[in-house]
């Protein structure tokens, strides 16, 4: 199993760390996958209250925060039969339209590598430490107790 | 009950107590070394330490706890030199 | 909704068709997407029998499949709700490696994105007419009676 | 019952049939005229076509029926200057 996990402390661009991934692979003489599933998350322009979002600050536990996206990563994709996966995420503070999550599954059928990628997505989004916090554009912020609903 | 500013400096004869996001904000600190009593058979739990360190009434089940960066217990015994983590409920991806 | 559908009769680069779409959506101040998912197919280097493949050819039926691709589209992102549609289909010959199709979904959740590749995805296998015939190394040929298992 | 071969001249007096894929390779054409009868009210079904052009016994369930590009019934009477397809499995994405 390929796996290529990165916390990104600037801005990351989706389409292009995918095709560094593609690329690496192609030069290692790894054949494309048949079925790739892929999701991209970015930042709203507007808060969870509806005002208008200055800026997202994502914080992390160093350590913890890469070693469990390697486990959750690991299981999902061993359960699954997956034989390749990349996950990238935003940490520090992102800007509304900013990539803050990148998960790419590739495999050998459409079902395991679409229901890996999801799966992989909720368990991220739910049992790997980040935290949110919503910055408005009056310089107050609050923190998110959750995620957005599904 | 030492307040460490910074870079930690592991101890093996305490337990290092991080606190993240929101809770790190309300308590005013992210960390703290509690000193554990070589006498002491068990030590003390996440539990009871979230009520010596006053850190807001009874510990939330919404609250989990990381001990040696892995999802545990509230009431799993600490060791010394564990690393103890207080996790607010996660918001990632 | 903005919906884009193309055939191509020569490969076409999934990531750089994606990077255009996304561009030309910039351009027209249309903000990203905070939720996209992606699925990419591609031709398997083995036959259905396990034997290698040369290529395989696409058939269509001109005008139909395009008007099937775009009812199955729009019907599909209704349901959902979600904002964008791109969907990218070969005809021809293709060889093992290259992409078949493309499916993009952008929406302001992730749930919906998800759900409407998948189904999209699933639609278009089924009811947008495609025929495919496997080329075997031998130069003979066999058509398919059936997509892949899911 | 007029084989054309190449691009379709449209004609109101008949129904253009098409084969595709595997279904056209067995039958050796893609695409036929099928006269209409200007004193019938009612025109031929595909499945009366399917017979008459002996596609091969019966009208098998699998093959799928479009009518002016849109699936339909195989017992829907077709209209001069319809445009009938008989259509494979199909193996798409």
């Amino acid at each position: 199993m390929q796996l290529k996990i990165d916390l990104h402390s600037t801005g990351f661009e989706p389409l292009v760390v995918l095709e560094h991934w593609q690329q690496e692979q192609a030069q290692s003489g790894i054949a494309a996958s048949a079925a790739e599933a892929q999701f991209i998350g970015r930042v709203r322009g507007i808060t969870t209250d509806g005002r208008a979002l200055e800026a997202l600050e994502l914080e992390h536990y160093p350590g913890m925060t890469e070693q469990q996206l390697e486990r959750l990563a690991q299981e999902c994709c061993n359960r699954h039969g997956v034989s390749r996966c990349l996950v990238q995420h935003r940490i520090g503070r992102v800007l509304p339209g900013e990539a803050i999550v990148l998960v790419a599954i590739g495999a050998d059928r459409r079902g395991p590598a679409q229901r890996c990628c999801q799966e992989l997505l909720e368990a991220l989004k739910h049992h790997a430490p980040f935290w949110k916090r919503e910055w408005h554009t009056d310089g107050s912020s609050e923190w998110l107790s959750g995620n957005t609903p599904l | 009950m030492v307040s460490v500013v910074g870079v930690a400096v592991p101890s093996v004869g305490t337990i290092r107590i991080l606190l993240f996001a929101e809770l790190r904000e309300r308590a005013g600190w992210g960390e703290h070394h509690w000193p554990t009593n070589p006498g002491c058979a068990a030590g003390p739990t996440p539990r009871e330490l979230w009520l010596h360190l006053q850190l807001s009434g009874e510990l939330d089940p919404q609250v989990r706890i990381a001990i040696n960066r892995e999802f545990a217990d509230a009431d799993t015994p600490l060791q010394p030199g564990d690393e103890l983590a207080f996790l607010p409920p996660i918001s990632g991806g």
